[in-house]
């Protein structure tokens, strides 16, 4: 049977299922196929914070969306095209995002009455009409499964676990994916138990095979490649991103890294990913706590390693004592925040915006820091190259802001050449500094960057003592003199602000906005979708993006002077906004949500039409 | 070290004490403990044999914590009790130095005491000083968590309700590979035990009597009278039996079928039976046995090295897993980086 | 208590396991050990004779950490590590409640280890239960500070290089009075030893080995196969001889001059040299001794309550303090706040 | 010898000498004697960080200002008129503060060869005309002490150590200050050692009867006594009012109070003074660290305890991620921050105001908390009062800013009546409050003030369980539900809100002024000072001092906005200017100073008087 074959410009699809289904795995397949086809692609995986809910039940769900375009795109997507539910529970708790008209993919093995029953349906939504207004494949996906392994050597449970092969063999066929990464996959995943890789291709075989077979999907569709930049691409999450930026940090600074972290959801993929390449000369310590993390990674830069401590929240506000510390001392040291939602525990698998204010102004005493946040996952690479280039030439300490929506969503990345990242290299002080040629003055500055000198223990002659007491300018010797003290205040805040950072670029097209909107880290996807949106039904509006919190970039002020409406859409309760009140004195327009998810383009669309249209 | 020139081989160096002294003017109490211990670490460093610049002094906030800047070597006056994880770090990744830690009773035990109990069972490659005056001397004499129970201080007016750690046992029982003891005005004493700690490799923690003779003067008199000292201190030597007193009428013995140790009068044992001291013993119950014999009276402090047994340090495992991994790997690291940036799934638009 | 109605008198309330479920749904993996750890504890409640709203679970962040939501009593599921601070100012502002502690091998012993050290040395009157499972479970498997050496998990794909602490022995070098360790399987253990916890007075130190069946099966199949566990296995009983074995065929022995214990063939000693097991000893020597006794490979394990000795606990010595102050006190607190406002030196404006 | 007796409006006074030689107990004498006089006073203390630094150095200097004048006052004083200086140092130390003309009472006997030498001298000041400006009184302390005391039966030490008595005896006469509490106070501090006692009250007596014969104190000065309210008065530090504060909190409140802390300077002695007063129904818990003792006290929280924590900067930075906690269970908890000078461990003897951006943001997640801070010494007992009922009434975490000069400084204090204090007793939750008559809704609010039920554990029927994970509305349940994270983040902002603090009251006696200082905290006094000395120069200026950082007032925009020029002075670099700004959107003027020295009322006056002339 030939099927028809129609064109698309974007799909957004969902794999959803319990958490034991394996739709983190199945979804992140769609998406390699999909890169090898050249589409730009965007993806949200959303699990539970239980390890292994019960099975079956709302909370036990995890899902998996990905967006795929012949364009570049810039989120994950609103609202799924293609719903793909194992079971009860995943139907339930994704329907509501659906629009009408979205197809369904049931799993119709598993709509039993008990299974109907863990989640409160009396009677199956496959039959009471509830679905009616959208496109329903039911599907025996499990015991379709089962009947393509009959004559497969593996357990009946092995057998029905490769359902999920099975809807992705019957999805790729769908929107006609290549699928040789997949076998080569399944071969190397399975390496140990070869029963089990003839299995799972079977399973994905028999799904392409009843997508070309059965009457019941009676489309193919293709989506074209996007036009991209010529290069080499991956697929890369926002933590696998940080990973591969500190290592290029290693190798670019020739400097070994030293991470010290301990495990905290959403950020201890980065240790384990860094723990994977020691070769680069990468020490990783899990260590007692996190206060132990920052002071290994501290000691550690003393001694002439780029320091490193990844955490999240609750791991920072720890931490606050010993970054205070490190601003004293003005060694180099990177402590990255990927972002989760708070106060205290709050939701560690749900993403938030709210540690902007800690990372700021969270330490006692006048203990300012550079501050920076990535805007998408595969620049979460680029972000940290820039901390550890500031951290490693102006002798500070600085936080970069990730969040568990960048830090586990993925997109292309363009594999940069790398020639072409920073050149890292410091020069450690070798000689005495002093006038008289004998003196070593740890305190004497750099008259540019006003960083002091990195001496590090094992250069002879140049032994001195540094801590967190106040210390004389230049000598570094404690010192209680008031003047002195206001001005070392003032130096290591003009320090921070002497980083050089580039000028805030606006995203103005026609040059005719008069409503800014100002965002910084993980909105950028939403709000540039928004504005793009806005722009196509014939509105003005202007989009700027802060990847640097602090130093903020010189030409702010006068950006934000330029236009009439300055709107901050924000996951947090207005951090940002607070900030550029206060020093511009600009009447920006906060517009929060804190629910844990990424704001969608449509309602940022919605809300910035409003301001565009009445001021 | 990539990115900095591999550090000289160590010269051999002639140093002397003076060499060890900083340019800073020394800012104890007069009459404080601290300056004997000061003394005696300043005159012990040029056996080392080690460069100054090689030599790190880490400590946390305290009194005892000033120490640093008065060594003329580098030094880092941190923050309240996390010396042991900020020269954790600096150790592992910097295997070329010698690091000490100087720190407190409070500033270890109280505040600091998970980063010390971590830094022993990982046998990290630091030499800890731990100063015990048995109070709060830089705060200005509230008790310490090696205070005695019931002690009057400023914060504990109808005395406190804390038993104190024993710094020993809880060594002990956190995996230490080497435990001693020694006080701060036995130079002779408190040299050798810096030379075994100084020697062995891994975490070698020390404690040390000190008197802060403003907050709790004379805590250790008993232990330096002349009148006292031999009755009541336990010298202990490797290899030795342990006998002690001012004519060596006490022992040692270790009564059967009892676990602890006791003192005896020498004349009444006899000799084979007086507890043989060895440092050595793998079974850390020993060790144990040695830290629990002091009466609250200070009757029967042993000084000296209880136990020093041999475990890699985390130091040389997590280097070799790194340099293990170095070996294995071919190209520059610019060519390994872009080999790793185009691992796994990548595709390739033209 | 000013301020409150003073708690009614405990009411001899009878009620089972059934009152001591919540209605929350229990959110443990399946298989995991942590049920049966609950269905235990659950079972166990009735017998303290306690109103449920006299007896507050306390937790830290971890797996195990989500006990108290489980419990139809009070709780509090507070921050990562700090459930020992945060119930010893529960226990010792309220000492008519029964405030136990629920924590894992990384909430007590890694970021949390100091306050459990501390709590043990005060003796605070806490029941801690430590759910071992030697990994991390909650943040999906790195290793713990009682994972072994060389362990490989996700935070170490080419094996840690850590020394693990032993719980037991941590806990007796930091003063526990009270020291015990059982298993999840075993529920008649289990209780047992809840019940020796729930009678001492000052903390209960309880070790639970617990199987986390997803990050790391097995840890404790051989204390639980059928076809290996009473061989690996020692069952302390107070007053007994230490034997074990399915004919108990092993035993426990104290070989003369050393300090550790040592295992036997039962036939090839004399009755009379087997450990007769005395929690009660004063010397923690003894209990430090057998909490050295297991090898890696967990033969030689015992479980029990290894050690149990009287000391005033904390939450008693503070109260006390208190009650005297108070008893010494003469007027209404009003009265003798206006005698404190206007004592020392006042003067008087007309 | 009769001499002349002249009359002054006020006086300051600084003894400055060795930390060894009891300068502030004598400091503490004369204020006490002062204070009896009915002058109205205001001290401060100034002693070095180490215990005892060497003998005869500068960083061993140790000082005590006190001003005490016939009408009220609120400063300890610019510029002393006389300085007593107990040796060489005591002298270099201090002389730079001196006004010319200003009287110095120096102790010949100390100013050896080798004293001189070791400050740097290598001529006497007293032979070299440098102190020509000045009027120099060289008075053999040491030596007529001793002399006085040649029959008593006391060492030689201990009679050269009742000098500072000598030195007291002869301000006391120079000052007609009665003398007979110090003879009270010197019999009972030396109970112990009788043959102390008189020689003490000789050397007091001795320097007496000097400045009656001897021709070089010719002149005799007398300060009339204050026109201050009528009642009962005593002179009070800061942190010993937040102490009596505490146990009032507690008296009112009939609630036992639970303080966990951990020493720290400033910050020590409130649970010093606390622990004597067990009386009260006052547990006080040193505790192993800062994290520990913040438990401690929310543990004791929760069961139905006031709980508090003291502690100093760093230990706040620690103390984030529990505050963080806290808020998410809504219960109260009063955290004192007595600020000194940061970052790291800084200057711990010296005072700051840079804390307030942490006590206000220093917490990840959106965490908001109630702030408060004192504006003197005797305020901290009436702020630490109202902090309680915030707390108490409000369920929830309240931080109290005060520093190391309010808490050291000290002051007459007009003792309130018991019943005129606030009423802080509470209702604990006692029965279901479900509306099915048995559930219990562990958050279900107060629709006033948003505060949720105080259920504590021994309460039957209302078994719940709380934590850090993000609650559901009502009823407490864990909830990852988007919609109802964002209601309860809102809520909780809301809840600070909702706080009733009195509006910000206004100092502007002609009303004609059009510059508007605002301050904060400790500054009270020298902005205070500084107004009135403008005003008394004929210009107009106006005063508002906030005692509630968070919420703020509600008139406060109203206020800003209705003046010209808004000045903020901040030991610190700008943050409640920062705060204003971004929420009122008014260009208010920071100005600056951190020199771990509170502000001269002289040159905020200098600065004011430029504001208020040019605009
Ligand atoms: C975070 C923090 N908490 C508290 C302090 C105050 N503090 C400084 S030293 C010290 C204790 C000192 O005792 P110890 O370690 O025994 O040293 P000693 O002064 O007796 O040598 C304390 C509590 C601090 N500097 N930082
Ligand atoms: C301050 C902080 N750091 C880290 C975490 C992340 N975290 C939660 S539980 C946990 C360890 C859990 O291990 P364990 O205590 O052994 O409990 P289990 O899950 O194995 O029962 C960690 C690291 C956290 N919640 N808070
Ligand atoms: S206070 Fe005590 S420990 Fe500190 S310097 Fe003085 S004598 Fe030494
Ligand atoms: S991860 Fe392990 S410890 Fe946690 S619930 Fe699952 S099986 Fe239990
Ligand atoms: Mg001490
Ligand atoms: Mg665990």
């Amino acid at each position: 049977m030939t099927k028809q074959v129609r064109q698309l410009d974007r799909v957004v699809i969902r794999f959803a299922g319990d958490s034991g289904d394996g739709m983190q795995l199945t979804g992140d397949r769609f998406t390699s196929e999909t890169a090898q086809l050249g589409n730009d692609i965007s993806t949200l995986p959303n699990f539970p914070a239980e390890i292994r809910a019960p099975a079956g039940t709302l909370p036990g769900v995890s899902s998996f969306q990905v967006h795929f375009a012949d364009y570049d795109i810039l989120t994950p997507g609103d609202a799924p095209n293609v719903l793909v539910a194992m079971n009860p529970a995943a139907l339930k708790a994704n329907l509501g995002d659906l629009p009408r008209g979205a197809a369904i993919i049931v799993n119709t093995d598993e709509f039993t009455k008990r299974n109907l029953a863990k989640v409160g349906y009396s009677v199956s939504p496959l039959e009471d009409g509830s679905l009616d207004g959208y496109s329903v494949h039911p599907v025996g996906l499990t015991s379709m499964t089962v009947g393509a392994l009959a004559d497969h050597d593996v357990s009946k449970k092995d057998a029905e676990r490769a359902k999920n092969m099975f809807a992705l063999g019957l999805l790729s066929w769908m929107y006609s994916r290549p699928y040789e990464s997949t076998i080569t996959f399944l071969e190397r995943k399975f390496a140990a138990r070869p029963e089990l890789v003839g299995a799972n291709i079977a399973a994905f075989k028999a799904g392409w095979n009843f997508g070309e077979t059965t009457e019941d999907f009676a489309v193919r569709y293709e989506v074209k490649p996007a036009k991209m930049a010529p290069g080499t691409y991956r697929n890369i999450t926002g933590n696998a991103a940080l990973a591969l930026g500190i290592i290029a940090s290693a190798v670019r600074s020739k400097l070994p890294v030293f991470l010290g972290a301990y495990p905290i959801t959403p950020a201890s993929d980065i240790l384990h990913e860094l723990s994977k390449h020691k070769r680069f000369g990468v020490t990783t310590m899990q260590a007692e706590d996190e206060i132990a993390a920052i002071g290994a990674a501290l000691g550690a830069a003393y001694g002439g390693a780029l320091g490193i401590t990844t955490t999240s929240g609750p791991g920072v506000a720890l931490k606050g004592e010993t970054i205070s510390l490190a601003v004293a001392l003005e060694l180099p040291l990177v402590i990255v925040d990927v972002q989760r939602a708070g106060p205290s525990t709050g939701m560690p698998t749900k993403t938030e915006q709210a540690d902007l204010n800690m990372a700021l102004f969270g330490r006692h005493g006048e203990a300012p820091v550079a501050v920076i946040a990535p805007k998408s996952p595969s620049d979460c690479f680029h972000a940290i190259i820039e901390a550890s280039r500031i951290a490693l030439t102006h002798r500070t300490p600085v936080i970069l802001l990730s969040d568990n929506y960048v830090a586990n969503g993925s997109e292309p990345w363009l594999l940069p050449d790398v020639e072409s990242l920073p050149d890292l290299t410091v020069e450690f002080a070798s000689a005495p500094n002093g006038e008289d040629g004998t003196t070593f003055l740890p305190y004497l500055r750099d008259p540019e960057t006003l960083a002091r000198p990195w001496a590090i223990p094992g250069t002879a002659g140049l032994e001195h003592r540094i801590g967190g007491l106040e210390k004389a300018d230049k000598t570094g010797d404690i010192s209680y003199d008031p003047a002195n003290h206001d001005f070392m205040v003032r130096t290591r805040a003009a320090r921070i602000e002497a980083i050089q950072v580039p000028d805030v670029e606006v995203e103005d097209p026609d040059g005719e906005a008069r409503v800014l909107v100002l965002g910084w880290g993980s909105t950028y996807g939403p709000i540039g979708a928004a504005c793009r949106a806005l722009r196509q039904r014939g509105h003005s509006v202007a989009q700027a993006h802060l990847r640097h919190l602090a130093p903020l970039p010189g030409n702010l002020g006068e950006v934000l002077k330029s236009y009439d409406r300055v709107v901050i859409p924000e996951m947090n309760l207005g951090q940002l906004a607070h900030v550029v009140r206060a020093r511009y004195l600009v009447d920006a327009i906060p517009y929060n949500k804190v629910r844990g998810l990424p704001f969608t383009a449509a309602e940022l669309e919605s809300m910035l039409e409003d301001v565009v249209k009445n001021g | 070290m990539a990115g900095r020139d591999a550090p000289a081989a160590p010269v051999a160096v002639k140093l002397t004490m003076k060499d060890f002294k900083s340019d800073q003017e020394v800012r104890w109490c007069p009459g404080c403990g601290d300056y004997a211990i000061l003394a005696a670490v300043q005159s012990f460093m040029p056996e080392l044999g080690i460069p100054r610049e090689r030599i790190v002094f880490v400590s946390g906030i305290g009194c005892s914590s000033r120490f640093p800047y008065y060594m003329n070597t580098y030094g880092l006056h941190s923050i309240h009790g996390r010396a042991p994880a900020i020269a954790t770090g600096l150790s592992v990744s910097r295997p070329d130095l010698s690091v000490w830690v100087v720190t407190g009773d409070g500033d270890a035990l109280s505040i600091g005491g998970n980063h010390l109990i971590h830094a022993l069972r990982r046998n990290v490659n630091l030499k800890i000083l731990l100063f015990n005056n048995r109070i709060y001397g830089l705060t200005k004499g509230q008790y310490s968590p090696t205070s005695e129970l019931g002690k009057i201080t400023k914060s504990t007016p109808v005395g406190s309700a804390d038993s104190p750690f024993n710094p020993l046992s809880l060594a002990l029982g956190a995996e230490a590979t080497f435990v001693a003891r020694t006080i701060d005005s036995d130079r002779k004493h408190l040299q050798s035990v810096l030379r075994a700690a100084a020697e062995h490799e891994g975490s070698a923690f020390v404690e040390i009597y000190q008197n802060c003779n403003i907050f709790n003067d004379g805590a250790f008199d008993e232990l330096k009278d002349a009148g006292t000292r031999d009755d009541y201190l336990i010298r202990l030597e490797h290899g030795q039996p342990i006998t002690f007193g001012k004519d060596g009428q006490f022992c040692v013995v270790h009564p059967p079928g009892g676990f602890g140790l006791e003192v005896r009068e020498t004349a009444s044992v006899s000799p084979d039976h007086i507890v043989v001291h060895d440092a050595g013993v793998a079974e850390p119950a020993y060790a144990f046995a040695l830290s629990r014999l002091p009466g609250e009276d200070l009757r029967n402090t042993p000084i000296g090295v209880f136990r020093q047994v041999s475990r890699p340090s985390y130091d040389n495992l997590v280097h070799s897993q790194v340099e293990a991994a170095k070996a294995k790997a071919t190209g520059t690291p610019e060519e390994q980086l872009a080999g790793l940036l185009t691992s796994g799934d990548t595709w390739t638009i033209i």
